[in-house]
């Protein structure tokens, strides 16, 4: 079935892609070949490019969920499985569209080229750290990259996103926005919010639900996935609806593309469900073996989207297994060389790595009174506690 | 200058700032082509059009939500929410998200957006129009809390508050909105020409945050009040011929903690006032502040009076609200000693 | 440290401007009488001042 | 149209009422007939009764506005043109089925045989207030008639009403929930709530979404209403969700009905948005005439349900004008005979109808010490301020 | 008598509980098969079925609203929320809702639900996993506030919450479920069974609401802690050599305010401790109720050691963290008057 689903126009009536909302978006065929409509058309280089950012990503997973483990900082969060839902939409989209992320779309700013060695920075909360030790590790910050700060509670970024979109459209201004969120999420009240405003408002803005079928320990049908799928929201409010299969890269690029292209063109919302599943556990805190079967991982639905665009590449051509092996040689090394480089900032240490004022600096534009006697006293405590730091 | 009540000077100061700053954005429940519940945003989408004066769907987490993100485009959004007592939805997206952007971010995104509320009893408004939330907006490290008392410094309070790059919180007295309030509810309303505080300058002008307004200067006690209270504490002294120094606080964070400490450590005694319930009120931060600055100076206990802890019941609103009686009382407890 | 711990029943009760000035003053409160309830006023360390503690001259009225 | 609609079995796939979920339900048509499977079959009675419980809401309303008018009261709410929303579902409803209504389900209270003189009594927060003179006046409570305590706040009945549900559900009990909300209220994030409990716990629970075209001075298109309809957010959530004439008393009485029946045998949740009009203000501090135009009333959509009822009586020869007169007299009589009596217990004065003490009952079960000596301090004051009260 | 870490304890008083009372349900994110994030509700819907215990949307409106339609069913819902930190979303259906139930229906309709919340920091969870929120609690009439320091009280007030007819918050601090912390960070944890409050008498016992515990006893000042800060403090007093009478809170409201006079009126003095950001936390109530109800036996002022009023930063939290110096520090000042 992959290649059977219809595209409609990206003008057309939001009902016109109700059918779409119930179905799967499919391009990659079981002979790796791009199949029907949604067929992005993608040059190869664009699809190696897209494999390098997934292949990176992965490698850049499996290196901080190991500094995690050796203690280097406190916390960290893989989205193996899942690349292609955020590096896909982010080579389809503009580059300084606006990105309201969650926590597992560390694919987004790695094909941004938001430098590696940031992100370790960060991770660390070390020296390096541009957001100064303040965050958890992985909720990144780049408005540079057009990449808004990750919050720690879920959906909130979503309304958001909206008003963002909003803004846009006030404007005049040709930037889109796009946000993501788990299926888990989708319960939030917030992702309501961003739904009604965005279909009251006609906003340019792309809703991703990522539903990677898991949330924590809970399987998909606690946020309604039992009964519908997420897609189908969109029908409830009118808007546009598609879901996809999340694993199949050049789907997912083409699904982005297609709301993308009418959000910019004053089309409205697109709520896109990205078919996928979650291969590892929630975070570093999480032990998924405690809820669900190990086998439950091989039988992993989909297929690797990694797998999938390297054998598509293989099938028409334009890669090879030695190639491949290369990338994932050179992947490493790269977050290697990135592992070291911000090493050399610190790890996660007790927070001396920055000067105890910085700690009360942006809760307002300036230090209001209380601010600055609190910060006094924090700095004297820790003469008294490191008198040489 | 004009004559203006509360509601028209609030008015004035958005009109200003709309045409002064393209960024300037105004949403909420019937703000859009009906101009408010109370009719502050009058006429403003007649004249900004509906891009940036716009009546919402009746969401107020996705009011602020989308606030939020209108500020990290660049906009400076002047949400309305219809009742303060209908904020609590939206919390979550003041205090998760408006309030932590800076600071989350390391000052690259921003959420300056200011809230406006109307808030308080005394219109017979029952449970769920008649609260006063205030204090646990100054518990949120990132939020600014500014509630003015009169037609003069809401407009400049509230052209401050849309300057300012952190998201305020502007509660509106709507017990004043048409005229000040002295206490003793079974008078009628007197309107706000009557009084110089209604004299408003016209154009632009603005009332620095963080500073309090000394209402009246005095001996016997300091009063630490805002909003409506302040019009009750001062009619309440005048009746007494207590000789108090009546400070109203304007903003509640950041706060005038100098001209707090100057007044105290002038007279010794001090009596806070407001109408939100008592436990965990902001009068308990006043009242541990007092006490922590200017102990030595005390000659009497710190005192606050304020509503009751219940909700605000509908028909005995007035044996709710701090009156006369309650404040009297307090007066004469502190004088005694 | 002061002196408070002077006997259970004998705590001195005094506000805070009282305290102060008895303090600046090398007053110790432990040896003012009282005029009422128990509670030394400024009043009772005028009449401290001027009469000394064991005078038992009663104090100027509290105002 | 009416009698076109198809009327699935109550125990179908939610999805097979999508279709009704943006069509509309109508049993009576212009010849004043019912029509079609939806026609529910009702008894002269029956439908006799509906039609005096509806002149009966309607009479309560006129005199209770003029009240308020006359400072009887601070405020009140008229249902007029949306009896049939309330009335109907009420005698479809078992009578100790739990009600979550909102303010504008008077009707219910009339149904269900409520004395109008306790209601009374609470819009004039005199000395026979059950409710003790604390809530805003029409904020009714009654357990004794399954009617939960109205809120101020928008839609926060709604995950309420399902949690009800699902309680009843656990322990087994036939009893079901309901619950109304405004179309503008819809778009607060509670409804979601309510949805996503009411479809991952399958609750048996009825949604009533009263599209009365109006929110305040906001037109439903501010709520989602110009993108589709507000049974289809049901579509989204996969429950069923049916659309009904909300100004044709038999229809909304027949999809009440199908969905309790439903709700009842275990089938889940059914959300109906029942298409109505507000014809008058939204509350007695309201002006409509500054936001829509004064013919939009004598442009009333679907007819007024109470002579829609009247008429379709009539056409069965079961009603004349004479009998109608009268009832209608009949129910102006009762309302005043009612206004009178509560007038002894007095009207909203300045909370001197009851003890103070009572102020500070209820805020929790037994009075802490704070609450006594704030009681003590407020019994004070009324000693002082009215020294022979 | 076992010896239970504070999770082992909880859980045994929901167990209990679930047995005793078909009434009770829990329910709450992850907190079904999983047992919860942090384990408290291990086990127990193996043992009580799914339809006692079991997972939810992540909507913490919805947990909380639909716990307020169980309890006016007749249920005793004890809903988790996942963190302290993401309970803003459901804080409407708390505030203006489970509160005010009872009240708005005269005593018709009750909200018999404990809400469970782990809350508070050093665990390096960063801004958005160690919030301390209670205060916001605290100043909503009709809720009340509970928050245990011990595995023996955990139960014990846990078995008292859910057995109480008004909506309890019941705050938990995790940074001390698996041992208590002495706020000397560096310091290995040491598990809970090494010390005597972990030993937790078999079946049911129940602590009642509103009754504080003395900590120890002493004359050179009184100490109010909570939670985490109890055995923080406890260790510097003992570091220190402070004669210190220390009273465990545990509830915040209704407060046992007899307790604190009797121990103020004793020592004169008073020194407050919580986790949670300083301006309008707890503490401000504490230090107004002490200066209001024990001014004239105060000999020093009334001091707050608290959290900064910034967000919980990450690397930075000991830096937050009221720790042994700063708890010293305020000490000093109270004894050196
Ligand atoms: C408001 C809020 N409630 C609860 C949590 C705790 N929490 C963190 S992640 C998570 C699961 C989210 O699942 P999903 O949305 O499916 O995203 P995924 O982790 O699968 O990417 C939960 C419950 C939170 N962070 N914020
Ligand atoms: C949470 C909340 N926000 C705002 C309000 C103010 N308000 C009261 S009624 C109303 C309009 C509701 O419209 P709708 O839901 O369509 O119900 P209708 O009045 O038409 O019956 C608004 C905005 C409120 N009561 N609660
Ligand atoms: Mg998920
Ligand atoms: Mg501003
Ligand atoms: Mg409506």
């Amino acid at each position: 079935e992959p290649g059977a689903q219809p595209r409609p126009d990206e003008s057309c009536e939001a009902k016109e892609t109700n059918p779409l909302a119930t179905d799967l978006v499919r391009v990659l065929g079981d002979d790796n070949q791009a199949h029907g409509p949604w067929d992005p058309r993608l040059g190869p280089d664009t699809l190696r490019a897209m494999l390098e950012q997934m292949a990176l990503t992965r490698a850049f997973d499996e290196r901080m969920y190991r500094g995690q483990r050796q203690g280097k900082t406190s916390f960290y969060m893989k989205c193996t499985g899942e690349e292609a839902t955020s590096v896909a939409p982010a080579m389809a989209l503009a580059s300084d569209d606006m990105v309201f992320p969650s926590y597992r779309q560390q694919g987004i700013l790695i094909t941004r080229g938001y430098p590696l060695v940031e992100m370790i920075n960060q991770i660390y909360s070390n020296r390096g750290d541009k957001l100064k030790g303040r965050q958890l590790p992985i909720m990144y910050s780049s408005r540079a990259h057009s990449f808004f700060t990750i919050s720690g509670n879920l959906a909130t970024q979503t309304p958001q996103a909206v008003g963002w979109a909003m803004a846009s459209a006030i404007r005049g201004d040709s930037r889109i926005a796009a946000t993501w969120l788990g299926e888990g999420s989708t319960a939030e009240g917030d992702f309501h919010s961003a739904c009604i405003f965005a279909a009251v408002y006609n906003a340019p803005v792309i809703l991703n639900v990522v539903n990677n079928q898991w949330a924590i320990s809970s399987f998909s049908g606690f946020a309604g996935g039992e009964r519908t799928t997420f897609a189908a929201r969109a029908v409830g409010y009118g808007i546009a609806g598609l879901r996809v299969d999340g694993n199949d890269p050049l789907a997912v690029y083409a699904a982005s593309q297609w709301a993308a292209n009418r959000a910019r063109a004053n089309g409205g919302p697109t709520l896109i469900e990205h078919f996928t599943y979650r291969a590892e556990g929630h975070s570093t805190s999480d032990d998924p073996s405690a809820y669900r079967s190990a086998q439950e991982r091989n039988e992993w639905p989909l297929g690797d989207p990694i797998m999938r665009l390297k054998d598509h590449l293989i099938a028409i051509g334009e890669w090879d297994e030695d190639r491949q092996t290369a990338l994932d040689l050179e992947c490493a090394e790269k977050v290697k060389a990135a592992t070291k480089e911000a090493e050399k900032n610190g790890i996660l240490g007790h927070g001396l790595h920055h000067p105890f004022h910085t700690m009360f600096e942006d809760v307002y534009q300036d230090l209001p009174w209380h601010l600055e006697e609190q910060a006094a006293q924090a700095i004297r405590e820790r003469k008294i506690k490191w008198p040489q730091a | 200058t004009r004559n203006l009540n509360m509601i028209e000077a609030i008015n004035d100061a958005l009109d200003i700032m709309m045409s002064r700053d393209p960024s300037v954005v105004i949403m909420g429940e019937d703000v859009g082509y009906f101009g408010g519940v109370f009719r502050c945003t009058a006429g403003l989408q007649e004249k900004y059009g509906k891009t940036r004066v716009f009546d919402t769907p009746i969401n107020e987490c996705g009011i602020i939500g989308a606030a939020v993100g209108m500020g990290a485009y660049g906009l400076r959004p002047v949400p309305e929410i219809q009742f303060a007592d209908y904020i609590y939805p939206g919390l979550d997206q003041l205090i998760s998200e408006a309030a932590r952007l800076r600071y989350r971010s390391a000052g690259e995104f921003i959420a300056p957006m200011t809230v406006r509320s109307p808030f308080g009893g005394g219109i017979f408004g029952g449970q769920t129009h008649s609260q006063s939330p205030e204090a646990l907006f100054t518990h949120v490290s990132g939020l600014k809390t500014v509630i003015p008392s009169t037609p003069h410094d809401a407009k400049g309070l509230l052209i401050a508050a849309i300057e300012d790059d952190d998201p305020v919180i502007f509660f509106e007295p709507k017990r004043i909105y048409n005229g000040p309030f002295d206490g003793f509810y079974d008078k009628p309303v007197q309107p706000w020409k009557k009084f110089p505080q209604s004299r408003v300058p016209e154009g632009y002008y603005s009332i620095p945050l963080g500073k309090a307004r000394k209402v009246r200067d005095g001996e016997a006690m300091t009063i630490l009040a805002y909003g409506t209270m302040v019009h009750v504490v001062e009619a309440v002294a005048k009746e007494k011929g207590v000789d108090a120094d009546i400070l109203d606080l304007r903003t509640l964070v950041p706060l005038d903690i100098e001209a707090i400490e100057e007044s105290v450590e002038k007279t010794g005694r001090c009596l806070i006032v407001h109408e939100a319930t008592r436990t965990s009120g902001f009068g308990a931060e006043l009242s541990a502040l007092v006490t922590e600055r200017c102990f030595y100076h005390l000659e009497a206990p710190v005192e606050r009076v304020t509503g009751f802890d219940t909700p605000y019941p509908h028909s005995l609103e007035w044996a709710f609200f701090p009156g006369p009686i309650r404040i009297g009382e307090a007066m004469d407890k502190i004088l005694e000693v | 440290v002061s002196q408070a711990g002077a006997g259970e029943a004998a705590k001195v009760l005094a506000t805070p401007a009282v305290r102060k000035r008895a303090t600046d003053l090398g007053i110790d409160l432990n040896e003012v009488r009282p005029s009422e309830e128990g509670r030394i006023r400024h009043a009772d360390l005028d009449a401290f001042i001027s009469y000394g503690a064991k005078s038992g001259h009663a104090p100027a009225a509290a105002t």
